[in-house]
């Protein structure tokens, strides 16, 4: 049964994330990016995972790709241009995604063929949690800290003075 | 419940990680590439938390939430910024940004 | 103690005193201080030689140290003994008379208390290297004659060729005192000090070298630096060109003292050659070529001053001749009778240039009636060279014949016939100079007293110093190997002598045109003779010429600019090549950054992939 | 039973409840606006207006369906799809009543519980903010992408207020889970019934008021509903949607509504349980209400006002009587009973809602976004920290 449902959310993740590359316009993009994004927010349940994945969700989908349709609303962004610039970029390009995906591919391979993923108990809010708040308090108060500077910095860049 | 061997999760996460470099290298709008950087950390977390439930550990899944909350912040950042490109610079097309050009 | 140091420092001071003050001073002043310290300097040479009457050993003063470094000690010791007193003499003596001749002779020159400031300054190395105990102040006082001899050549240096001739004596001296320091160095090293009671007590004890060995190489090393010092074959050109200096100047420093110095010090280290016999015979041999060599040189030069600085040469080429037969004594007593008559030859041609106002025979004669004092004085000197019986020439050339005899036959017959070319070439000069009609414009004049009374003085020691036997003088120092005197050889030289004064008579005075004839019969081989058989133009083209050349080609066009400079620039064109490269990956192509971010990805990947390994 | 056919007969049932409930809240809403503005609302469509739902809802069904040239043709389709999905996804996970037995089955009266259960409808709410944004930005025209951009900024903002009143009662119960929240509840002290909203370390009266404020932006409900707001932006978002997906849109909009007092009911005011012990007979409070309710009926309409309701009065009088004997039967009332508060609870929080709508007027959207940020937000953080400090100094 967890098979079967890896298969269709993963097919489903690898489907939406072509998509994301191959559509021309970014409003589409964006929306297939939340399908892999909910996609994988079902493999993170599958693996026991919980709270990770109604953070994936919370986070990912419904915060950060909010941003991302309402700037591309803003920006009313036209579906991209064909410019015939670089062509050498492209065709460096393929052959090193190959080579990319020959070696991630090569490493997942070789990891543990034989290892299964046991739907572990750990991953809910409670175990997270308390790793969280104990042995990652400092990275955590970091991050948060992180947080506000992204903040701070996203007003004071988009901020337009009204003299 | 049989379980899902391990290498599968890893492989899904390459060829997502791979068509997000794709869409990185080769997409001109930018925001394109801003989400494919953001697809590329997906992969990314999917690996930590797979590694993590074979382990059994949940400390892979503290480092998928640090990634996604920094994920969060560096959106914010990037978006602010590309809101600002655009204003001054009246298009998000890749390869007309290019007063770095020598 | 008898204060030996104050020999030396009276002319230093002398030196100190005209050197600083003298620009300002008047010229009485110079005068009174220079030839005060010289005189001053001679009294006490004098006094100190009287004390230590004897003075069968030598008489060491140590002052202070000079250097100290390990167990090597080199202290400021004077010492005197029979030899060095015989220098003494010379060099105070000869040299006092010259300062009085040339208070005359640079009456009206410009530079005056410069001159006589060198001339001290040149007396107070002279005698540091005569009273040296040791060969590095020996050293020093070698370094400084050069030196000052430099700077009296170039006395005139407003004129291009005595500042030429300046340089030429000071290279060439130089390269002999690269000898001689490389032979400091290698007694040095061998024998861990420089003293030469020290150095010359351990190499008594040295077997004699048959074979070429270490005391041969320093012996020769040091012969080097003589022949560079006292003009012989290999480095004699720079004397002929020293005539451009002032003649009291070529009368002192070419003549009597610098020149002797080369023999003063292979007497000196008679030991050293003694215990390298091969050595000695190269000091020989080279000392009979350039007596010979020189001799003919002298036969058709026009210039009075070159033909008594080749006769100089050529006498000095006698005195290693009597070194190289190991008749020591003999040497010495040449070099002292030699001081006296060619110090009054150089002073007699001064006179007679300053009454002509020019240098070349072909313009004088006759000044028999204008100038009989320096007729006279030059007709003793000539006689004394030429050897005629009972003069001083005649004492100390014929014991260097027999002493060459004794050593090898042949090298007697070369030095006889030398003998008689020196008698041919004097008196041709005295005939071509005071007989006949005056061929030179105005109206010679006799020289005032203050030149002609030293010319006298010398006339007076040239004939009389033959009778102060010298090398019986210095038999405790050095043995004679002549034990009787072979009446038959002495006839030998003196038929030579005389013999070359009559054909000289002949040529010059009964039939004046008989010479040039001779000279155009003989044709090519005269121009040879007469240009000096182009040694200069030798040297120029086999050491000047490459050597100038290949600096200048090599070690500068290809080397200095090719390499060095090649090198530097090229690192520098290598990184603009390499920073334009680069530059290219700029492209400004957001797109092409990224190919290059994903790249060093996969790259990173790569390495921690294959150095890591995957479990 | 197999669980799945369990699961698929609960889901069936909700759903039903759920689907009914929506086209009546409307009724409701219309007729306790009018009553608020003295007049009487739909009457003419069956008794007092009963059927008029059923009326609306064909009528929007007939409309032509238009679809709009100049629209993005996908994603105008998408949104309205998207906004009804999301809104019922989330009845999933919440708790109407404890474990009971009907017919041999023992089930809880809830189709699935998580143990993430509150982030789940978190997730879920965040993801409404598509449905809105797409609609606006699919019509490409002004005022729906400005309704579109309005609201989406307007939810976004309000999320995270809701975000910190939701998180306050959890640090009281210690669970996530919305089953295991509710049972927290449980303990009476004496006859102060242990919800949330009273619980003793930190009461969460404040954060209740701002749950409910956050609720009421996050349906774009009366005082925050600018995105739709008729007079200004001629319906928002959804102006260019005609026929059903018009209609989805509001659908939408109650079952967030449903939803949002669901979750208030459960966080704070105890779920199921009762008002006070059932000792004291809280198990006849449902009889005692629906015979108040046919005596009042019974009073008005026996002598009725007007002829019309000679007929419609009586009868639910009656109806009402006959189901407070029934809600007598013990079983019924261990049964029922709990659903019966569930219902009561929330039934109460929608009447606020719409008797909200009728009264307060609209905030102007400067004023709506000031007042999040810089009173909402701050007084929501204020309260969680409250109750942390209180929750662990009491540990």
């Amino acid at each position: 049964m967890a098979i079967a449902i890896f298969l269709i959310f993963a097919a489903l993740a690898v489907f939406c994330g072509l998509n994301v590359v191959l559509r021309r316009h970014p409003i589409a993009s964006a929306l297939w990016l939340i399908g892999v994004m909910v996609s994988l927010a079902v493999l993170y349940g599958l693996l026991g995972a919980h709270f990770l994945a109604a953070a994936q969700v919370i986070v990912y989908a419904g915060a950060i790709m909010v941003l991302f349709v309402m700037v591309i609303m803003l920006v009313n962004a036209a579906p991209e241009r064909r410019s015939a610039a670089s062509r050498m970029a492209q065709a460096l390009g393929f052959p090193v995604l190959a080579g990319l995906l020959a070696a991630l591919g090569y490493v997942a391979w070789r990891a543990a063929p034989r290892a299964v993923v046991v739907t572990a108990r750990k991953g809910t809010a409670h175990d997270v949690g308390s790793a969280l708040f104990t042995t990652y308090l400092l990275p955590f108060e970091i991050v948060s800290l992180l947080v506000l500077i992204a903040i701070l910095g996203a007003v004071v860049l988009t901020y337009k003075e009204k003299h | 419940m049989d379980a899902v061997p391990l290498s599968w999760y890893l492989l899904l996460s390459a060829v997502l990680f791979a068509l997000g470099a794709a869409g990185f290298m080769f997409r001109r709008n930018l925001i394109t590439v801003f989400m494919s950087i953001e697809l590329m950390l997906n992969a990314v977390n999917l690996t930590f938390i797979a590694l993590a439930s074979r382990l059994g550990q949940v400390d892979g899944q503290v480092f998928a939430f640090f990634v996604m909350v920094v994920a969060a912040a560096e959106a914010a950042v990037g978006l602010a910024i590309i809101l600002v490109v655009f204003r001054n610079r009246g298009t998000l097309q890749v390869d007309e940004l290019d007063s770095l050009k020598n | 103690m008898q204060h030996l140091w104050l020999i030396p420092a009276f002319p230093l001071a002398g030196f100190l005193l005209n050197g600083l003050l003298g620009r300002r001073a008047s010229k009485a002043f110079v005068n009174t201080v220079a030839i005060g310290t010289v005189l001053l300097s001679f009294l006490w040479v004098l006094k100190t030689l009287l004390a230590l009457a004897p003075l069968e050993t030598a008489h060491v003063e140590r002052y202070f140290t000079w250097i100290q470094s390990g167990d090597l000690r080199i202290g400021y010791d004077l010492a005197v003994d029979r030899l060095s007193a015989v220098m003494l003499l010379v060099v105070t003596g000869v040299g006092l008379l010259i300062h009085i001749y040339a208070i005359g002779y640079m009456a009206h020159e410009g530079g005056y208390y410069r001159f006589f400031a060198y001339m001290n300054l040149f007396m107070f190395f002279m005698l540091t290297l005569v009273l040296g105990a040791n060969f590095l102040l020996m050293f020093v006082g070698w370094e400084g004659v050069g030196l000052c001899s430099y700077l009296l050549i170039g006395f005139y240096f407003l004129r291009q060729s005595a500042t030429n001739a300046g340089n030429k004596a000071f290279i060439v001296n130089r390269i002999g005192d690269l000898g001689f320091s490389l032979a400091i160095f290698l007694i040095l090293v061998n024998f861990g000090t420089l003293d030469f009671a020290a150095v010359f007590a351990r190499i008594a004890g040295l077997p004699v070298e048959v074979s070429a060995g270490i005391l041969t190489a320093i012996a020769l090393l040091l012969l080097l630096g003589a022949t560079g010092k006292s003009a012989q074959i290999p480095l004699y050109v720079w004397l002929p060109d020293a005539m451009e200096g002032p003649t009291p100047v070529s009368a002192l420093i070419h003549a009597a003292t610098m020149v002797t110095a080369g023999v003063y010090m292979v007497a000196r280290s008679s030991v050293l050659y003694l215990h390298a016999p091969l050595a000695l015979d190269v000091v020989a041999w080279i000392g009979l070529a350039t007596a010979f060599f020189s001799a003919t040189i002298g036969l058709t030069q026009f210039d009075i001053k070159r033909v008594f600085a080749y006769s100089t040469v050529s006498q000095l080429g006698y005195m290693f001749l009597a070194l190289g037969s190991r008749a020591f004594g003999a040497g010495i007593f040449h070099l002292w009778t030699h001081a006296f008559f060619k110090a009054l030859l150089f002073l007699g041609a001064g006179s007679v240039i300053h009454a002509v106002g020019q240098q070349d025979l072909r313009h004088m004669g006759g000044l028999r009636k204008h100038a009989p004092v320096t007729f006279g004085t030059l007709l003793c000197a000539a006689v004394a060279i030429a050897g005629v019986p009972f003069t001083s020439g005649f004492f100390s050339k014929d014991e260097i014949l027999l002493a060459a005899h004794h050593h090898s036959p042949l090298m007697f017959w070369i030095g006889v016939i030398t003998a008689g070319m020196t008698a041919f070439y004097v008196f041709r000069a005295i005939f071509l100079a005071f007989f006949g009609q005056y061929r030179g414009e105005g109206h010679p004049h006799e020289s005032p007293a203050v030149m002609t009374l030293p010319l006298i003085g010398l006339a007076a020691g040239s004939l009389a110093s033959g009778y102060f036997n010298v090398s019986k003088f210095l038999e405790p120092q050095f043995a004679s190997p002549v034990e009787h005197h072979d009446m038959l050889l002495v006839a030998i030289s003196v038929a030579a002598g005389l013999a070359g004064i009559a054909l000289a008579w002949g040529f010059y005075v009964l039939r004046p045109g008989t010479a040039d004839r001779l000279a155009e019969r003989l044709g090519l081989l005269y121009r040879l003779v007469y240009n000096k058989y182009f040694v200069d133009e030798i040297y120029r083209a086999l050491v000047v010429r490459p050597l100038v050349g290949g600096s200048r080609e090599v070690l500068w066009k290809s080397v200095d600019v090719g390499v060095i400079d090649g090198a530097v620039n090229g690192i520098g064109e290598r990184a603009r090549n390499i920073g334009a490269m680069l530059r290219r990956l700029q492209s400004g192509y957001i797109r092409s950054y990224a190919t290059w971010v994903v790249l060093g990805a996969l790259a990173a990947l790569v390495a921690m992939g294959t150095a890591g390994g995957t479990r | 039973m197999n669980p799945y056919l369990l699961m698929a007969l609960k889901a069936a049932v909700v759903l039903g409840a759920l689907l009914v409930t929506l086209l009546y809240i409307q009724w409701v809403e219309r007729k306790v606006i009018a009553h608020i503005q003295r007049r009487l609302g739909p009457y003419r469509v069956g008794p007092h207006g009963l059927l008029q739902p059923l009326a609306d809802t064909l009528k929007l069904l007939l409309k032509e369906d238009l679809l709009p040239r100049h629209v993005n043709r996908i994603l105008y389709l998408l949104a309205p799809f998207l906004a009804v999905t999301l809104a019922l996804i989330s009845i999933a996970v919440i708790p109407f009543g404890p474990e009971i037995e009907v017919a041999g089955v023992r089930t809880w009266m809830q189709l699935t519980d998580l143990n993430v259960g509150v982030l789940f409808v978190l997730a879920i709410s965040s993801l409404t903010v598509y449905a809105v944004v797409l609609a606006g930005w699919s019509s490409n025209s002004k005022y729906p992408l400005l309704g579109g951009l309005r609201a989406a900024a307007q939810m976004v903002g309000y999320e995270l207020p809701l975000g910190m009143a939701v998180a306050a009662p959890l640090l009281l119960s210690g669970t996530l889970s919305l089953r295991e929240i509710v049972l927290s509840q449980e303990t009476f002290h004496g006859w102060w019934p242990g919800w949330n909203i009273l619980r003793l370390p930190f009461p969460q009266v404040i954060g209740f008021l701002v749950f409910m404020v956050a609720a009421f932006a996050e349906t774009n409900r009366i005082p925050f509903d600018l995105p739709e707001a008729e007079n200004e932006l001629v319906a928002g978002f959804h102006t260019e949607y005609s026929s059903l997906k018009f209609a989805s849109f509001f659908m939408a909009e109650y079952a967030n509504m449903i939803t949002i007092c669901a979750m208030a009911t459960v966080l704070f005011l105890g779920g199921w349980l009762p008002l006070w012990p059932v000792a004291y007979g809280s198990n006849y409070a449902p009889s005692a209400l629906l015979a108040l309710a046919g005596a009042l009926l019974l009073y008005h309409g026996l002598p009725p006002a007007f002829r019309r309701d000679r007929l419609s009065l009586p009868a639910a009088g009656v109806a009402a009587l006959a189901a407070a004997a029934v809600f007598l039967i013990p079983t019924v009332q261990n049964l029922a009973g709990p659903l019966f508060w569930f219902l009561a609870k929330t039934g109460s929080l929608l009447f606020v809602f719409i008797w909200v709508r009728g009264t307060l007027p609209r905030l102007r959207y400067d004023q709506l976004m000031r007042f999040t940020w810089t009173f909402l937000f701050p007084v929501g953080v204020l309260n969680l920290m409250a109750t942390g400090l209180a929750v662990a100094l009491g540990s």
